[in-house]
C-alpha cells in the first residue's frame, strides 16, 4: 500500500471544506447550514447525539445525498451534482455503520473489489487472462495481501464474509476502503457493536492508517473515549446544526456540547 | 373513428378487469408472504377445472363451494409442503419454487380432472349488446360476459377490502405484509396467515377461472393467462390491490387500443407480416411506465437507506 | 472450464441406459406415433391419436398384422412443441427391427424440422393435410407426403367456394377477405396463395395473426368488426378455434361468413361455442364426421374386446376419423411396399417407395371400409399430395353437415407456386431435384 | 477421499487463483475432457448426440449467459429466449447474405447482435430492480419474438416465417454428422465457458458481484451502475446469442420464433437456479438436469415395464418435474453446484464429516 | 554429505556456503506471507545473509557478541541467526511468548548487545525493561507495522540492513572478501549458539553449544533418517527450543532441506496442511490432541462412515505396524490394509497434513502406547527419541524397523550411554554442550568427572530389545511410606493417555498412598457433555460435575487395574483423586513454557487440596491467583470434590497375572 498519489494538497492544508450545507427530506431537516473543513492528514471526528445528522453529513460528502444548499470543495474542486462513484474516483472512501460488505464474496474478493478503480486492463485481456491482465491481477493481489497483513486477517482471507463475526466484518470493510488508497477516509461508527478488545484493535488500525499512510480520516463515533484519543479536531452536530468545532479537549468543556448530550431542551 | 375507439376502449377496460382478477391473486400472496407466485396461472386452471368437472355432477353453486374447499386444501398443501420448508429463503428461490408448483399443478390438474375442454356455464348471454346505435354507426359493442366479469370482480374486490380492513385476520395480514418479523414477534402465526392468503388467492383464482373458463372453455391454455397479468402487476405495483385493478384497466385498454390504432400503422410502415402487437405492447407500456416510477403505480416507494 | 464434462459423463451413462431397451422381435413393423395428449392442444390431439392407434390395433386384431407382420407402435408425446417432437423423432427413429416406418408429426412446426432430417435418416414423413405446401413436389421433397391436400389446396378450395357463393370468380373483385391465423408456419402457409389469388381475382386481403395459443383475440375481432371483411378465413388450431368463434359471437360477426381450414372444423372447435357456432363452415379434408363402414370392424375387433383407446361415442368425431385415415394410409403404403419388397417388416426407405406408389382405387377404399369417406388417391413422384379435392361442411349447432359439392384446387394457380417455391428450397439447400426409384 | 492436498502449496498468485487449484481436480478435468473428446465418439449414437449432448452443451452456454446476468450481477431476466432468437436470426442472416463468412464469425456475429440488443434492453435495469425488472425483461422476450415473426426481412421473406439453414462447413470441412456437430459445439462451449470463468474471477466479475451483493456499497467503491449492469447485460446477451445461434444451426436446422418463446426463457432460468446461481459449473449441471430429467422420466415407465398411457406419463412428467424442482430448492436452494461443492468438500475432508 | 574440499563445513556459515553452491536453486526457506508461500533458494538465502551480515557489522556486531533472537518462526529471524554466525557472533534465541521479566533475565544473563526481533510487540517488551538492559545497543526488527514513529536511533528494520549491506557489497569488492574471510575465520569449536533451557527447575540456564558439535550431531541424524534436500519441514516449534534449532535449522543446513514458516499462529494448522512436510516433529501432547480431535470429529460422522472408520482402524491396528516394519503379514491383512489406505488412512493423513511425512519424531515425554501405535498403524513412520538441550537433542533415537512404544531406542549414532549406579542415565555425544553460560558450578553439577553428562532421568536398558527405557526424573522417583516404588510421571502419563484427561499430577512420595490432581480436557469432555446433554457454563462447572467425576473415576479404576498387573507398580495404585477447577497454565507458572507440569509448584499452590487428599475430607476449598490472557490478575475460588477409588488388592492382582 502506498500513500495516495496525485493529491495536490499538502499536509495540514484544507482537503475538504463543507460550506453552509443544508439537506432535508421532505419536510425533515437533516442538516442545517453546516460548515466545517477537514485538513490533510488529520483525524477529524464528527460527533453528536442520535439523529444529529452525522451519517447524513457523510452521505452528503460522498455524494449519496445531494444537499439542497451549500458548497462542498474537495481537493480544491467545488462539486455540484455528484454520485458516490464520482466521490470514489476523487479519492473518497468510506465504511458504513451497518457493515456493507459484499456478502456473497470472500474477504479477499471484497478487498480486491476495492481496487476496481485502480485496475485498468480492458475486458478482452480479462477474458484471456494472460499477460498484462494477469500481471495486473497479481500486482493488485499483492497490494491487497499487504492490507490483509496490515489488518491481521490472514486466517480469514478466503472465508465468505457472511460467515465472519461482526468485528472481523468491520475489519474487512476497512480493508476494502483502504484498498482504494483514498485521500479521505470516512468511517461511520467503526467501533459500533464491538467488544473492548476489538475496539482496541480497530483504534490501533485507525491510528496506524493515519500515521503510516498519512490518510486523512473523518470519523463518526459514539465512544467518546475513542474519539478523544484518536481525533485531532472534533465537529459536534446536534439536530442537524453545528454546535461546536474544536480540539477534543475544548469540545469536552463546551457547554453547548454538554447540554446536547444531556438532552437539554432547545 | 370515435365509435370504434370508444368501443375498443370499453372492450379493453373490460378485458382489463379480467387481467386484474388474475393479478389480484398475485398481489395478495406477494403482499403477505413476499412470494412472487408464478403458480397463479396454474391455480386458475386448477380452480377452473375443479369447478367445471364438479359442476358436471353437482349444481353450479355447490360445485363452487366444493371447489373452494379444494382450493383451501391446495393452499394448505402448498403452505405445508413447500413454503414452510423454504422460510427465510431469498425471493428468487421462492419464485422458482412456485414455478415448480405450477408445473406440478398443471400435471396434477390434468391427471385429476382430465385434459379435454370442459364447460362452465354461468348462464350469461353471449350475444353482444349494442349501445348508442344512434350516435355511432354500428353502435358501441358491449360483451355481457365481460360486464358480468367486471361486476364479479368489483364484488370480489369489495369483499376483500372489507376482509382486510375489518376482520382480525385481515389486520394480522396487513401487519405481516408490513413487517414479517415484527408481526411474528407480536404473536401473529405466520404459517396461518400464509394459509389464509393462499386460500384467498385460490378463491380469487376460482373467480378468475370461472370467468375465463366460461369465455374460453376450461382447458390447459387458461394457465397462460397468468402471463397477461404480469405487466398489470408491475404497472400497478406488486403490493397494491388498487394497483392491480387500475393497472389491469390501463393494460387492457392500452393494448387493445394499440392493436387497433398502432398495429395497422406499424404494418404499413415496416411492411410487417401482420400486427399482433398487443402481446408485447402491454409489457413495453409497463416498462416505459416503470422507467418513470420504478415501484409501479401504487407500489411502496423504495427508499434507499444506508 | 470443463468440469462440465461431469455432465457429459452423466449424460453418457443415462444415454447408455436409454439404448439398453430390449431388442424387438424380428417380424414386427415398428411405427412411431407422435401424439399430444397434453398441453394446450391436447383436446385436438387426443382424438386424432386415438384414431391412428385404433386403426393399428384393428389391423393387428383383424388381419394379424400387415401380411403377417405385426404392427408395433409407440407413442411419444410432443405437446405440439417442435423441440420435443424432434426429440421423439430421434428417440424412435431407430427402433424396431427395421427402424421407424414413417412419421406422422401432426404439427407443421415438427414437419418443418423433420423435413431437414428425414432425407438423412431415410424415413418418410406423412403430413396429411398440413406441412409445407410445396412439399407435394416429390422431386425436391422426396421424403414428404402431404397427402390429400396442402394448405394451398385448402385455401384455393375456400376461395372457389366463396366465389361460387358470390356468383363467380369475377364477383370476388373488391371483396375483402380476412385471414385469422395461428401465428406459426402453419397459419402462415395460406398467405402466399391468398396473396396470389387476391392479385388474380382482385379481392382485398387482411391478415390477422393470433399469438399462440390463441386465447387472446379480442383486438383481432374488434378489428374485424371495424373493418367488416366480407369473409373471414380461420386458420387456427386448438383453443384458438373455439375462441375465435366465441369472439365472433361477441362482436356479432356472422358465422355464416366464416370458413375454417380443415383443422378448424372439428367438434372441439365448435362445441365450446355452443349455439354461437351455428352456421360456421369449414373445408373438409375429404372426409366428414360420423361413423361408417370401418366402424363395424372397429367395434367388432377392437371396442367389443375393450381394446379401444377412445370412448366408442367419440369414434365418429372428425379428428378421430382423420386419425384412422392416417393409420390406413400408412398401413396401405407398407402393404404397397411389401408387394415389391416381400412380406416382411419394411425399412423407411421401402415405405417411402410404398407411399410414392400408393394407389387407392375406389374399390380398394371400399374394401378397406372407407367408401364415401375418401376419394381415390394416387401418389407419384411429381405429386406427393395424391388428391386435392374437398367439400365444405357447416355446423348446424349439433352436427357437421356437408354443404357443398366437391371442389378441386386449381392447378393453374397452385402448380406454378409449388414449382417456384420448391425450386427455391432446392437451391437454398443445394438439393438436386429428382425422383428416387427405390 | 481422492484428494491428497497436503503438499500442494501455492507459491504464486497465479496458482493460488487457478480455476482448479487442486491437482486431483485438474486431472479429473483433463480426464473428463479427454473422455468427452476421445471416448464419447467411440460409442455415442446419434440420439445421444443430437438429443442429449448437443442440447445440454448449447443450453449450458445459454445458462452461463443468464448466470452472468442473474447469478453474478443479480439482475433477474426472463428474456433469455428473445436474446437467443436474436443470436439465431442474426447468424442466419449473416450466413444467408454473406455466405463466404467463416462459421465461427457467424456465431460471433449472432452473439454481437444479441449483445447490442441486450445492452438496449438492459437500460431499464438502471432504474428498475428485482421482480419488477424480471417482468420488464419479458417485454424484450415478447417484443423480439414478435419482431422475428413479423419483420419479413429477418426470415428472408419466407412465406411460412420459418427459416432453415443450409449445409454448414468450417474451413472447408462440412459439419454434417452429429459427431462433428458435437465436437464443434463442445469446443466452442468449452472455450466460451473458460472465458466466462476468467471474466467472473477478474475485476469485471467482482464488479458484477459487488453490484449484486450491495449496489450502494459498490457505488461507493467507485463502480458505476451503468457500467456494471450494462456490461453484464452485454456479456450475458453475447453468450445467450451465441447459444441461440448454435441452437438454431446445430439443434434445430430450421426454426420459427416459437422455438425461442418464453418457455425457453423459463427453461434457461430453471437451469441456472437448479444448477446454482453464480456458478459456471452449475450452468452445466443445471442444463444437464433440465434436459435429462424429462427424457429420463419419459422413458422410465418403459424400462420399468409399467404400462402407462402417454397422457399419464406426460402428466406425471409435469408433476414429477415440478416436485423435483421444489424438492431441490428445499434441499439446497443454492443448486446442484452447491451440492457438488459440498460433496467435494466432504471428499476433501474425508473421513471427517466437517 | 560431501564436505567442502577447501574448508571443512564445520560451521553453519560454511554449510550455508556449501548449500548455496550445491543446492543453489533448491528451496531453503519458505514463508507463507501475503497469501502465498514466498520461497527463498539456498543461493538467495546466502546472498541475503551476507548482505545482512555486512549490515550488522556496520552497526557494530562483531565476533563474540551475543545477539538475542526474539520472535516467531520467521525467515528473517533464522537469517539473523545465520548472519550472526557468519560474523562469529553468538545468537541467543528467546521464547517469543516469554513475559518481559523472563526475557530480561535471559538478555541480562547473556549480556546481549543486539537483538533481532519480530515486531512491535517484542520491541515494546524489550523497551519496557530497557533500564535493566544497559548493554543492549541496537535492535533489528522484521515487521514494520506500528514502528514507524518509534525512535529509530537504536532500531532498524532488517530489510534496511540487508539493503545497506547489499549496496555496500555491490560497491566495495573488498567487503565481500572480508566477509569471506569472516566465514573462513570461524572455527568448529567456537560457540555457535547459546540455548536457554526452559527451566523446569529454577531459572533457565544458557546451554553453550559448539558449531562442530551441532553439525556433527545433525549430520549423523540426517544420515540416520536419510534426509536430503528434497525434504520439507514445517518450522513451527519455538525458535528458542533446542528442538527447532536442531531439527529445522541444524538438520536443514546439514541436509539442505527446506523449512517452511507458517503465516502466523492462527493459520499454523492450515499451513501444515498446505505444506505437507516430509519430516515432522511434534511432542506427544500434539499427537494426542490431534487424535482427540480425530475421534471427536469422527464421533460426529454418520453411522456408516463411523463404522467404516472403526473397522479399518481395527484393520490398521492388526496389520498396520507389521506392514510398516516390513514384517510378514497375512495376504488378507495386506489387502484389507490396502483398501483401508485408500478409504481411510490416506485421506485421514491428508486431512491432518501428514500424508507426505517420511519420518516423524516425538519426544519430550512418554507417549501412550496406543497413541503411538495409532499413528504408526496408519503408516506414518513415527519414532521416539530421547534427548536434552545439553546433548543438542539426540541421546537415543529409534532406528527404522526397531520401534517399540515403551522404549526410546538405542543410543543415537556416536552417542555413548551408561546407566549410573543410582539408575541415572548418563551420556557422551558429539553434540553435547560445553557448559552452561557463565555458570561453572552448574556445569560441574551436570557433568561427571569423566565427562559424561548427567541427564537427571532414571532409566534402564530393556533386556529384550536392548533399548533404553526412561521411567522418570531420577529425583522424582519416590517411595511410599511402606517403601513401595512411586514413579509419579509414569502414573501421570498413563492417566493422560485417556483423552478426557489433559493433565494429571500425582503425589505419593513419603506418603501413605497415591493421589492425583486431574485436569480434564475441555474439548473431549465438552464434546462428551454435549452428547450426554450435560449442561455447563464454564470449565469450572464442567470439572465439578458429578457425571464427569464418575467418568474420571472409571478411568482411574481402570488404570489401577493396569497398574496392579505389574509387580513394580502394583503398590502405587491411586486411592483418591480430585478434578482441578482450572486448567494448569504456563502463565500462572504451573507449567513450563514447554508445557511440562511443575509438580512442586503445583503442590505449593494447591496445598489445601493436597492436604485434603490425605486427610479424608470429601471436599476442599481453594482460592488461587490467576493471570488472564490480557495479563491482568485475579483471584479464583472454588470448592473441589474429592473422590475415593477402588483399588485392586495386590495379591489378587498378581494371582490373576499368574
Amino acid at each position: 500500500m502506498r500513500a495516495p498519489a496525485g493529491s495536490t494538497v499538502a499536509a495540514g492544508e484544507v482537503l475538504l471544506s463543507v460550506e453552509n450545507v443544508s439537506l432535508s427530506f421532505g419536510g425533515v431537516k437533516a442538516i442545517q447550514d453546516v460548515s466545517f473543513d477537514i485538513r490533510k492528514s488529520e483525524v477529524r471526528a464528527i460527533i453528536g447525539p442520535n439523529g444529529a445528522g452525522k451519517t447524513s453529513m457523510l452521505n452528503v460528502v460522498n455524494g449519496f445525498y445531494q444537499p439542497q444548499h451549500g458548497r462542498i470543495t474537495f481537493k480544491g474542486t467545488t462539486r455540484t451534482n455528484m454520485r458516490p462513484y464520482d466521490a470514489a474516483h476523487g479519492g473518497i472512501a468510506r465504511t458504513f455503520q451497518n457493515v456493507a460488505l459484499f456478502r456473497g464474496m470472500s474477504a479477499l474478493d471484497n478487498i480486491m473489489a476495492g481496487r476496481t478503480l485502480k485496475m485498468h486492463r480492458n475486458f478482452f485481456w480479462q477474458i484471456l487472462r494472460i499477460g498484462p491482465a494477469l500481471a495486473e491481477e497479481d500486482e493488485h493481489r499483492h497490494r491487497v495481501e499487504e492490507i490483509i497483513d496490515f489488518l491481521e486477517i490472514q486466517a480469514i482471507r478466503k472465508v465468505p464474509v457472511g460467515r465472519l463475526p461482526y468485528g472481523l466484518q468491520k475489519r474487512v470493510e476497512l480493508g476494502r476502503a483502504l484498498a482504494m488508497e483514498p485521500d479521505l477516509l470516512l468511517l461511520d461508527e467503526p467501533m459500533a457493536g464491538m467488544n473492548l478488545e476489538e475496539k482496541e484493535d480497530m483504534s490501533r488500525f485507525i491510528v496506524d492508517v493515519n500515521e503510516q499512510y498519512g490518510t486523512t480520516i473523518a470519523l463518526i463515533e459514539h465512544d467518546m473515549g475513542v474519539v478523544m484519543d484518536l481525533s485531532d479536531r472534533v465537529v459536534v452536530l446536534d439536530h442537524g446544526a453545528k454546535i461546536a468545532d474544536a480540539t477534543p479537549d475544548d469540545v469536552k468543556r463546551d457547554q453547548n456540547v454538554i447540554d446536547a448530550y444531556l438532552g437539554v431542551a432547545h | 373513428m370515435l365509435g370504434p375507439i370508444l368501443e375498443t376502449l370499453i372492450g379493453g377496460l373490460l378485458t382489463g378487469v379480467l387481467y386484474a382478477l388474475v393479478a389480484l391473486g398475485f398481489v395478495l400472496i406477494f403482499k403477505a408472504s413476499g412470494v412472487f407466485n408464478f403458480a397463479q396461472g396454474a391455480m386458475v386452471l386448477f380452480a377452473a377445472l375443479s369447478v367445471a368437472r364438479l359442476s358436471e355432477k353437482f349444481p353450479l353453486p355447490i360445485a363452487i363451494v366444493l371447489a373452494i374447499g379444494v382450493m383451501i386444501v391446495l393452499a394448505y398443501a402448498i403452505e405445508f409442503l413447500v413454503l414452510r420448508r423454504l422460510v427465510n429463503q431469498e425471493g428468487i428461490v421462492l419464485f422458482m419454487s412456485t414455478l415448480g408448483v405450477a408445473y406440478f399443478l398443471e400435471g396434477f390438474g390434468q391427471t385429476l380432472w382430465g385434459s379435454d375442454i370442459y364447460k362452465i356455464d354461468l348462464g350469461i348471454s353471449k350475444n353482444p349488446i349494442f349501445l348508442f346505435e344512434s350516435v355511432f354507426p354500428g353502435g358501441i359493442l358491449i360483451d355481457p360476459e365481460e360486464v358480468a366479469a367486471a361486476v364479479i370482480c368489483a364484488i370480489l374486490v369489495t369483499v376483500l377490502a372489507v376482509f382486510f380492513q375489518v376482520t382480525r385476520v385481515g389486520r394480522a395480514l396487513r401487519a405481516v405484509a408490513d413487517d414479517h418479523q415484527a408481526a411474528q414477534s407480536v404473536g401473529i402465526p405466520l404459517n396461518y396467515i400464509w394459509l389464509v392468503v393462499w386460500a384467498t388467492s385460490g378463491i380469487v383464482a376460482i373467480a378468475a377461472g370461472m370467468i375465463w373458463g366460461s369465455k374460453l372453455g376450461v382447458q390447459f391454455s387458461i394457465s397462460l393467462v397468468a402471463l397477461k397479468a404480469l405487466p398489470v402487476l408491475i404497472l400497478g405495483g406488486l403490493t397494491s390491490i388498487p394497483g392491480a385493478i387500475v393497472g389491469g384497466l390501463i393494460i387492457g385498454a392500452g393494448e387493445k387500443l394499440a392493436e387497433i390504432l398502432l398495429g395497422p400503422l406499424l404494418i404499413r410502415w415496416f411492411d410487417l407480416a401482420g400486427g399482433g402487437i398487443e402481446n408485447w405492447f402491454a409489457y413495453v407500456l409497463a416498462l416505459l411506465f416503470l422507467l418513470v416510477r420504478p415501484q409501479g403505480l401504487f407500489g411502496e416507494r423504495i427508499i434507499e437507506r444506508i | 472450464m470443463t468440469r462440465t464434462n461431469f455432465g457429459a459423463v452423466l449424460v453418457a451413462l443415462l444415454g447408455g441406459i436409454a439404448f439398453a431397451a430390449p431388442a424387438a422381435a424380428q417380424n414386427e413393423q415398428f411405427i412411431p406415433h407422435l401424439v399430444y395428449r397434453t398441453g394446450a392442444y391436447a383436446p385436438n390431439g387426443i382424438p386424432f391419436a386415438n384414431g391412428v392407434a385404433d386403426y393399428y390395433r384393428l389391423v393387428n386384431e383383424r388381419d394379424g398384422g400387415i401380411n403377417g407382420v405385426k404392427i408395433v407402435y409407440e407413442e411419444c408425446d410432443t405437446g405440439y412443441a417442435t423441440d420435443r417432437g424432434v426429440e421423439c423423432y430421434e428417440r424412435l427413429k431407430g427402433k424396431g427391427p427395421t427402424g421407424a416406418a414413417y412419421f406422422i408429426p401432426l404439427s407443421t412446426g415438427i414437419t418443418f424440422a423433420l423435413t431437414e432430417k428425414a432425407p438423412v435418416d431415410k424415413i418418410p414423413i406423412i403430413s396429411m393435410g398440413y406441412g409445407r405446401s410445396e412439399s407435394r413436389d416429390g422431386s425436391v421433397f422426396q421424403w414428404n407426403f402431404p397427402l390429400l391436400g396442402t394448405y394451398w389446396t385448402a385455401a384455393d378450395i375456400l376461395i372457389q367456394h366463396i366465389a361460387k357463393i358470390e356468383g363467380g370468380m369475377d364477383k370476388l373483385k373488391g371483396k375483402k377477405i380476412a385471414l385469422v391465423y395461428h401465428d406459426s408456419p402453419y397459419g402462415k402457409e395460406p398467405i402466399a396463395l391468398l396473396t396470389k389469388r387476391a392479385q388474380l381475382n382482385g379481392f382485398e386481403t387482411m391478415f390477422l395473426p393470433v399469438t399462440h395459443p390463441g386465447v387472446e383475440q379480442k383486438a383481432t375481432w374488434l378489428q374485424i368488426r371495424q373493418n367488416k371483411p366480407d369473409y373471414v378465413l380461420l386458420w387456427g388450431w386448438g383453443v384458438m378455434n373455439s375462441t375465435a368463434i366465441k369472439e365472433a359471437v361477441a362482436v356479432g360477426y356472422p358465422r355464416e361468413k366464416m370458413y375454417g381450414v380443415w383443422w378448424s372444423g372439428a367438434e372441439p372447435d365448435v362445441r365450446p361455442a355452443e349455439d354461437g357456432a351455428k352456421g360456421y363452415n369449414a373445408v373438409m379434408l375429404q372426409h366428414g364426421a360420423g361413423q361408417f363402414k370401418l366402424h363395424e370392424d372397429l367395434k367388432k375387433f377392437v371396442y367389443d374386446k375393450n381394446n379401444g383407446t377412445a370412448k366408442w361415442d367419440e369414434t365418429g368425431e372428425i379428428l378421430y376419423v382423420r386419425g384412422a385415415i392416417n393409420g390406413m394410409l400408412g398401413i396401405e403404403a407398407i402393404r404397397t411396399a411389401q408387394k415389391r419388397f416381400g412380406n416382411k417388416p419394411m425399412t423407411g426407405e421401402q415405405v417411402r417407395w410404398g407411399i410414392e406408389n400408393l394407389d387407392l382405387s375406389a374399390d380398394r377404399l371400399k374394401q378397406l371400409g372407407f367408401e364415401g369417406v375418401l376419394k381415390p388417391i394416387k401418389v407419384s413422384c411429381a405429386d406427393h399430395e395424391g388428391a386435392r379435392t374437398g367439400r365444405i361442411q357447416t355446423w348446424d349447432g349439433k352436427n357437421w353437415k356437408v354443404s357443398s359439392d366437391w371442389y378441386t384446387a386449381d392447378e393453374a394457380v397452385v402448380a406454378p407456386m409449388v414449382k417456384e417455391t420448391a425450386a427455391k428450397y432446392a437451391a437454398d439447400k443445394k438439393i438436386a431435384p429428382g425422383c428416387l426409384t427405390n | 477421499m481422492f484428494y491428497r492436498e497436503a503438499g500442494q502449496f501455492k507459491t504464486t498468485y497465479g496458482s493460488d487463483e487457478a480455476i482448479f487449484p487442486i491437482v486431483q481436480d485438474r486431472w479429473f478435468v483433463i480426464a473428463a475432457i479427454a473422455f468427452a473428446v476421445l471416448v464419447v465418439p467411440l460409442f455415442a449414437g446419434q440420439y445421444l448426440y443430437t438429443e442429449v449432448l448437443i442440447p445440454v452443451l448449447i443450453l449450458s452456454l445459454a445458462a452461463i449467459g443468464l448466470n452472468i446476468l442473474t447469478g453474478y450481477c443479480g439482475q433477474l431476466s426472463l428474456g433469455t429466449g428473445g436474446f437467443m432468437a436474436v443470436g439465431a436470426y442474426a447468424a442466419y442472416n449473416l450466413a444467408l447474405r454473406v455466405p463466404e463468412v467463416n462459421l465461427i464469425l457467424v456465431f460471433l456475429f449472432g452473439g454481437l447482435m444479441s449483445m447490442l440488443v441486450g445492452i438496449l434492453f438492459g437500460v431499464p435495469s438502471l432504474r428498475i430492480k428485482g421482480f419488477y425488472l424480471a417482468v420488464a425483461t419479458l417485454a424484450s422476450q415478447f417484443f423480439l419474438e414478435w419482431a422475428f415473426a413479423r419483420i419479413k426481412w429477418f426470415t428472408n421473406y419466407a412465406p411460412s416465417g420459418s427459416v432453415a439453414v443450409g449445409p454448414i462447413e468450417l474451413f472447408g470441412i462440412p459439419i454434417n454428422s452429429p459427431e462433428r456437430k458435437y465436437l464443434f459445439v463442445f469446443i466452442l462451449v468449452a472455450v466460451l465457458a473458460l472465458t466466462a470463468k476468467n471474466l467472473v474471477r477478474s475485476r469485471v466479475g467482482r464488479m458484477w458481484m459487488a453490484m449484486r451483493d450491495m449496489d450502494i456499497a459498490a457505488e461507493i467503491i467507485g463502480i458505476r451502475p451503468l457500467h456494471a449492469k450494462l456490461s453484464a447485460f452485454a456479456v450475458s446477451s453475447f453468450y445467450v446469442g451465441v447459444a441461440g445461434a448454435l441452437w438454431g444451426f446445430f439443434r434445430l436446422g430450421s426454426w420459427e420464433p416459437l422455438a425461442f418463446d418464453v418457455n425457453r426463457s423459463f427453461q434457461i432460468l430453471f437451469m441456472v437456479i437448479i444448477g446454482g446461481l453464480s456458478s459456471i459449473l452449475g450452468s452445466f449441471l443445471g442444463a444437464a438436469f433440465i434436459v435429462l430429467v424429462p427424457i429420463f422420466l419419459n422413458q422410465l415407465p418403459g424400462w420399468l415395464g409399467v404400462g402407462l398411457s402417454t397422457a399419464t406419463i406426460s402428466h406425471l412428467e409435469f408433476m414429477i418435474f415440478g416436485a423435483m424442482i421444489v424438492f431441490f430448492l428445499i434441499v439446497e436452494p443454492r443448486g446442484l453446484a452447491r451440492l457438488w461443492a459440498i460433496a467435494k468438500e466432504k471428499l476433501r475432508l474425508w473421513p471427517f464429516p466437517y | 554429505m560431501a564436505n567442502e574440499v577447501t574448508a571443512p563445513a564445520d560451521t553453519f556459515p560454511r554449510l550455508l556456503v556449501r548449500n548455496a553452491r550445491q543446492f543453489a536453486d533448491r528451496p531453503a526457506i519458505r514463508h507463507k506471507d501475503l497469501g502465498i508461500w514466498q520461497t527463498l533458494t539456498w543461493a538467495q538465502v546466502f546472498e541475503d545473509v551476507r548482505a545482512y551480515a555486512v549490515g550488522l557489522n556496520r552497526l557494530g556486531v562483531k565476533r563474540g557478541d551475543t545477539i538475542a533472537i526474539v520472535g516467531a518462526n520467521r525467515p528473517k529471524l533464522y537469517m539473523s541467526v545465520m548472519a550472526a554466525q557468519v560474523l562469529g557472533a553468538v545468537p541467543v534465541p528467546v521464547y517469543a511468548d516469554a513475559v518481559a521479566d523472563e526475557l530480561a533475565h535471559v538478555l541480562v544473563h547473556a549480556e546481549v548487545r543486539f537483538a533481532a526481533v519480530e515486531d512491535q510487540e517484542q520491541v515494546d517488551k524489550i523497551l519496557s525493561v530497557a533500564e535493566r538492559l544497559p548493554k543492549l545497543e541496537q535492535m533489528f526488527y522484521d515487521e514494520k507495522k506500528g514502528l514507524r514513529d518509534y525512535d529509530h536511533g537504536k532500531l532498524h528494520p532488517i530489510d534496511e540492513l540487508i539493503a545497506q549491506g547489499r549496496a555496500v557489497l555491490a560497491q566495495d569488492a573488498s567487503v565481500s572478501k572480508w566477509l569471506d574471510g569472516e566465514i573462513a575465520a570461524g572455527k568448529g569449536l567456537d560457540t555457535s549458539i547459546i540455548l536457554y533451557t526452559s527451566g523446569t527447575t529454577g531459572p533457565s540456564k544458557g546451554v553453550v553449544l559448539t558449531a562442530k558439535g551441532c553439525i556433527d550431531a545433525a549430520t549423523d541424524t540426517v544420515a540416520f533418517d536419510h534426509l536430503d534436500s528434497h525434504d520439507e519441514a514445517l518450522a513451527y516449534l519455538p525458535l528458542a527450543w533446542v528442538g527447532d534449532h536442531y531439527l529445522n535449522y541444524a538438520q536443514g543446513l546439514a541436509a539442505g532441506f527446506c523449512m517452511a514458516c507458517p503465516e502466523n499462529a492462527e493459520t499454523a494448522m492450515q499451513d501444515l496442511k498446505e505444506i505437507g512436510p516430509t519430516f515432522y516433529f511434534a511432542p506427544p501432547r500434539v499427537f494426542e490432541q490431534m487424535l482427540t480431535r480425530v475421534m471427536i470429529r469422527m464421533g460426529d460422522a454418520g453411522f456408516p462412515k463411523r463404522q467404516l472408520f472403526h473397522y479399518f482402524i481395527g484393520v490398521a491396528r492388526r496389520y498396520g505396524e507389521t506392514i510398516l516394519n516390513h514384517q510378514p503379514t497375512p495376504l488378507v491383512g495386506r489387502l484389507l490394509y490396502a483398501v483401508g489406505k485408500v478409504l481411510i488412512y490416506g485421506p485421514l493423513m491428508n486431512v491432518l497434513g501428514l500424508s507426505r511425512v517420511r519420518v516423524a519424531y516425538t519426544a519430550g515425554e512418554a507417549i501412550g502406547p496406543d497413541l503411538f501405535a495409532f499413528y504408526r498403524s496408519l503408516g506414518m513412520n513415527l519414532k521416539q527419541l530421547y534427548g536434552q538441550t545439553e546433548a543438542f537433542l539426540y541421546v537415543t533415537a529409534q532406528p527404522d524397523g526397531q520401534i517399540y512404544a515403551d522404549t526410546v531406542g538405542p543410543a543415537a549414532p556416536n552417542v555413548d550411554i551408561r546407566i549410573a549406579e543410582s539408575g541415572e542415565v548418563q551420556f557422551k555425544s558429539p553434540g553435547m554442550f560445553v557448559g552452561y553460560f557463565k555458570d561453572e558450578a552448574k556445569t560441574k553439577e551436570a557433568m561427571t568427572a569423566d565427562g559424561y553428562v548427567k541427564t537427571g532421568d532414571a532409566g534402564f536398558f530393556d533386556d529384550k530389545t536392548g533399548h533404553l527405557k526412561i521411567i522418570d526424573r531420577a529425583k522424582d522417583v519416590g517411595r511410599l511410606n511402606d517403601g513401595t516404588l512411586f514413579p509419579p510421571k509414569y502414573i501421570e502419563n498413563k492417566l493422560k493417555f485417556y483423552p478426557n484427561i489433559r493433565e494429571a499430577v500425582a503425589y505419593g512420595d513419603k506418603r501413605d498412598f497415591v493421589t492425583v490432581l486431574i485436569n480434564i480436557d475441555l474439548t473431549a469432555v465438552g464434546s462428551w457433555a454435549e452428547r450426554k446433554n450435560v449442561v455447563y457454563g464454564s470449565y469450572q462447572e464442567l470439572a465439578g460435575h458429578a457425571l464427569v467425576y464418575d467418568m474420571i473415576a472409571r478411568h482411574v479404576e481402570e488404570m489401577n487395574r493396569a497398574l496392579s498387573e505389574d509387580k513394580v507398580t502394583a503398590g502405587a495404585q491411586i486411592k483418591r483423586f480430585l478434578i482441578l477447577h482450572k486448567e494448569l497454565d504456563a502463565d500462572d507458572g504451573e507449567l513450563t513454557r514447554t508445557q511440562k507440569v511443575r509438580r512442586g509448584f503445583v503442590a505449593e499452590r494447591y496445598a489445601p487440596l493436597v492436604k485434603a487428599l490425605y486427610d479424608g475430607s470429601r471436599e476442599a476449598d481453594i482460592s488461587t491467583e490467576v493471570t488472564f490472557e490480557d495479563g491482568r490478575k485475579g483471584i479464583m475460588s472454588a470448592r473441589v470434590e474429592i473422590r475415593d477409588v477402588k483399588t485392586v488388592p495386590v495379591a489378587t492382582a498378581l494371582e490373576k497375572v499368574a
